[in-house]
């Protein structure tokens, strides 16, 4: 038991979890998003697949997971392939629907920056850099980022493009020709964002107890509200039960 | 969710008139029963692709089921010519467009990949590219030099057979593996047939073998015996005896046709020829055991190491 | 002919001042190890290659064995920042060449294939591109839009960690398989490190699990726990303590270089290194059991189906 | 046992086993390049490697493999793979340094014909096409082909280039930067050809009893003598015994 009322993590994890769909192919990292399925497969998707990205499928892992190649995820997987096959065969062929994606910076357009604060070739700070981000943005149907809401991780503008979101807006995203739908949503600490038909980021639902002034004072510019902006259903009781008992009874990363 | 039905249907639900065929296989696991059943179904105008033809499309062909063949290979592994195909080559009454084995195959590369085409390195003879205008070149934008390239090959359906499968599609494929993975991630639609459908435990018990995922199957098929006369590693031998005697029935229409009439047209499925068969040739074909050694892949369900 | 020599041996015959290495293993089967062997033969201006530097490669790094680092995900995974792998660049010490992971590979799928380049599709994150002027651009002749493509990865020598081998390098691996296979083809020259040198029996029987042939193969050394605080599938877990303590460790640089005095300088070999970790962590990582099922390859021998 | 005296197979398969060297990497398919091979290795070349175009390597057969896809080529193999890479990782790459190739027509320059006779869009005889022999001829070291020896197996100029010998001679096989040296020898029941230096094929040895004016009555070009033309050695007692007895009992193709 980690404690009585939910925290932000389980905040996110929740509303993460409620964005997937039955029968959805998801292409995920350890941590906050793969809580996210295995709490959607628990609930109401339990035909979700899970894809690994060290190019795990089908794993049902006898532990939580701690990292990206935790020996755990392949023990009774139903396959394993290699990594030039799990970009090829998988990802870039289109078979994925989601990915979850993450960043030090994400945009007004959904851009994201995992790569480097300041200069590339004089970095202020040096990030780990793409991973498989800038394929998972380009190719996957839809994706999801989950990040606490802090000002300085929603600029107006990425210092660097690492994954592609809606670029400048409009049809940018869909002139470069990549196949994949982009982000259709970032949930945050504060509420969900969702793009606009113009690619903009803005705010579509406040968490229980959250202002749109709270989310406006910790983005980067000025954002809007959407007209039908909704209040998110707190956690029940079975989701917090279920991530607490089963999925991280350590609270490692909730 | 499982996707288990019979054959017949299969071939019924995916298969189509006009459809681009790939039966896969490279000389192993060649999915005869498949073939049969889509003769027996009546369904025509089919384009063929494969790289090594065989036995399964010159019955296919003879069966009047094909409009088009895509190959590379259009022999009688062993023993010579495919004669029904050859024929209806000659004649002009079958279209082809024909590669080599690594352009054909790079075909399925790039469609299974998801890539607009495959490089290949040149091999310098020349008449085969100017044939086929599927064949392009690119320049190699570090060296200046030309690269040919071939456009990704996208069945509409494919026929995959494994040693076994669970009910969801997830397959153990062992042996010659020839284009069988690459074939199932390009086509659209892709039924896998097995010789055993097992529980997904034997799966789970070696990812690594896993060479056909469900994700991309969408029926699966029970049908031991199912790529008689080729074969199956560790299951059945190859029967060299019919694709010589092939030789000899396919030297007219007529032979054929007595053949698929027989073997084919008056049998319902698979099990029902494999008895026709008879006891003879189930113990000429018999594989012996050599089994493969197992491996440990850990149990880590104990949480010790995780205290951290 | 047997390839078996000792790590040392293998390290002071392939890996020279000024190589380009790939030490492989995507979070699996890291050959630290031989990393450790390299820093205490003060091998110099080496090109490091891996998609995920890992501690591997900040190890190598803080020791001063490294010119350049070419990357596409340079994190600690599960924990954080490689610390002074990104101090060194920050401060302009060490030269970097950066990818994304598909990218990355498709460098070694090209060395692996003997291709002058390897095409993916576009991503529309043109930042990277703009940086590294390997990344270029290519029309498809079929739709006329443009592809990226990179140039082959051709490592100097690659160090390839595998569960077995036999003593001329034939290689069973399972697990996760990261770019093992295509970084061992794409190189010059090969190091094989395994946890058992096994009888060629035990790989012959089962071929399709021997995803490193010989062929390949310059070195072969059994080195036992190679790979920790890495893991090997089935024979020890990973070391997860490790990697967060690497965080603390790697703070400072004096951190790092007193690191490396007890557990690189001040041991001979990797026999040592596993000794000092004691009983308690030797219990903590051990990987229990769970065994693949095994499968039938079919003894042929009978000659019966061959009187034709 | 199949006779006393050897037999024009036998012939051409002791010859060919002979070109082969000590540590040979050989693509190999069954038939007579097969026993060449398997012979080889149990007299003066032990450490040849085999490598057969379905993907098996360092087979180990219990019985004599009737065709490329015979299982007990796979059964105590070192190692299997797909089609894609035995053609990519060891041919492609340049791993490979013997081939052996066959074909209805050889020409003068060493280019080969297995597609058709005639016309190719309205075939006289439509041969089996390329498989892997247009590769093959590109990319192996060097390469072999064994055929009997007729007229009509030796144009001048063969119908169609399946497979790339020296073209038209001189530098012309280099220009089209293809990697391999290209044909070094083709082996028939007459005795040896060898590409001079201009890469046309001319007499390098008789076997015993065989006239050079057989040879060029079996030619279709004014074939020349090599200055240096040999006789070849007969088959000796443990070649044949080798053949015979281990390797092809039954005399399938002996």
């Amino acid at each position: 038991m980690c404690e009585n009322e939910y925290n932000q993590n389980e905040l996110m994890v929740v509303n993460a979890a409620r964005l997937l769909r039955d029968h959805d192919v998801v292409f995920v990292g350890v941590g906050i998003p793969n809580l996210a399925c295995n709490l959607a497969m628990r609930t109401h998707a339990p035909n979700i697949q899970l894809i690994y990205e060290a190019g795990v499928i089908g794993s049902q892992p006898s532990r939580l997971p701690l990292s990206i190649g935790d020996p755990s995820l392949v023990s009774g997987a139903s396959s394993v392939c290699s990594m030039y096959d799990v970009f090829s065969l998988y990802l870039q062929r289109g078979n994925v629907d989601v990915g979850f994606l993450g960043g030090a910076q994400i945009d007004r357009f959904g851009n994201i920056n995992a790569t480097v604060i300041g200069d590339y070739q004089h970095p202020k700070v040096r990030l780990p850099g793409s991973g498989g981000s800038m394929e998972i943005a380009a190719w996957v149907n839809r994706y999801f980022v989950i990040t606490p809401h802090q000002k300085r991780r929603f600029p107006a503008r990425v210092d660097f493009h690492t994954s592609i979101g809606f670029l400048t807006g409009g049809d940018a995203r869909q002139r470069t020709g990549v196949r994949g739908g982009g982000p259709k949503a970032v949930v945050t600490n504060l509420g969900l964002l969702e793009p606009d038909q113009d690619g903009e980021l803005v705010c579509q639902a406040l968490h229980p107890g959250v202002t749109f002034d709270q989310v406006q004072e910790n983005t980067g510019w000025p954002i809007r509200q959407a007209d039908n902006c909704a209040i998110t259903l707190p956690p029940n009781a079975e989701e917090l039960r279920i991530l607490r008992e089963v999925l991280d009874p350590k609270c490692i990363y909730i | 969710m499982t996707k288990l039905m019979t054959l017949s249907e299969a071939i019924q639900l995916h298969v189509h008139d006009g459809d681009l065929l790939y039966a896969s296989g490279f000389t192993h696991l060649i999915p005869f029963a498949a073939a049969h059943e889509i003769i027996r179904q009546g369904i025509k105008d089919i384009t063929l692709a494969r790289a090594t033809p065989d036995l399964i499309y010159d019955q296919l062909v003879a069966a009047g089921c094909a409009r088009k063949l895509i190959f590379s290979y259009m022999g009688n592994p062993g023993v010579g010519s495919l004669r029904r195909l050859r024929a209806a080559i000659e004649s002009g009454e079958l279209e082809w467009e024909e590669y080599s084995h690594f352009s054909m195959i790079s075909r399925l590369k790039a469609g299974a990949s998801g890539l607009p085409f495959m490089p290949m390195k040149q091999t310098g003879a020349v008449d085969l590219e100017a044939q086929n205008p599927a064949f392009k070149r690119v320049m190699d934008p570090y060296t200046g030099e030309e690269v040919v390239v071939v456009p990704p090959l996208k069945p509409d359906v494919v026929v995959v057979h494994a040693q076994r499968a669970d009910s969801t599609g997830n397959a153990h494929i062992w042996g010659i593996l020839g284009e069988q993975r690459l074939a199932a991630f390009a086509s659209r639609r892709v039924i896998l047939t097995a010789e055993e459908i097992v529980d997904e435990e034997v799966i789970r018990s070696d990812p690594n073998r896993t060479l056909i995922p469900g994700l991309v199957v969408d029926a699966v098929c029970h049908v031991p015996y199912c790529t008689h006369p080729s074969y199956t590693q560790g299951y059945y031998d190859r029967d060299n005896e019919l694709y010589l005697a092939w030789d000899q029935i396919s030297k007219t229409q007529e032979g054929v046709q007595s053949y698929l009439e027989e073997w084919v047209y008056d049998l319902p499925d698979r099990a029902a020829y494999w008895e026709k068969l008879g006891p003879e040739v189930h113990r000429r074909l018999s594989a012996g055991t050599f089994l493969s050694q197992p491996v440990n892949y850990g149990d880590y369900s104990n949480q010790d190491n995780h205290d951290v």
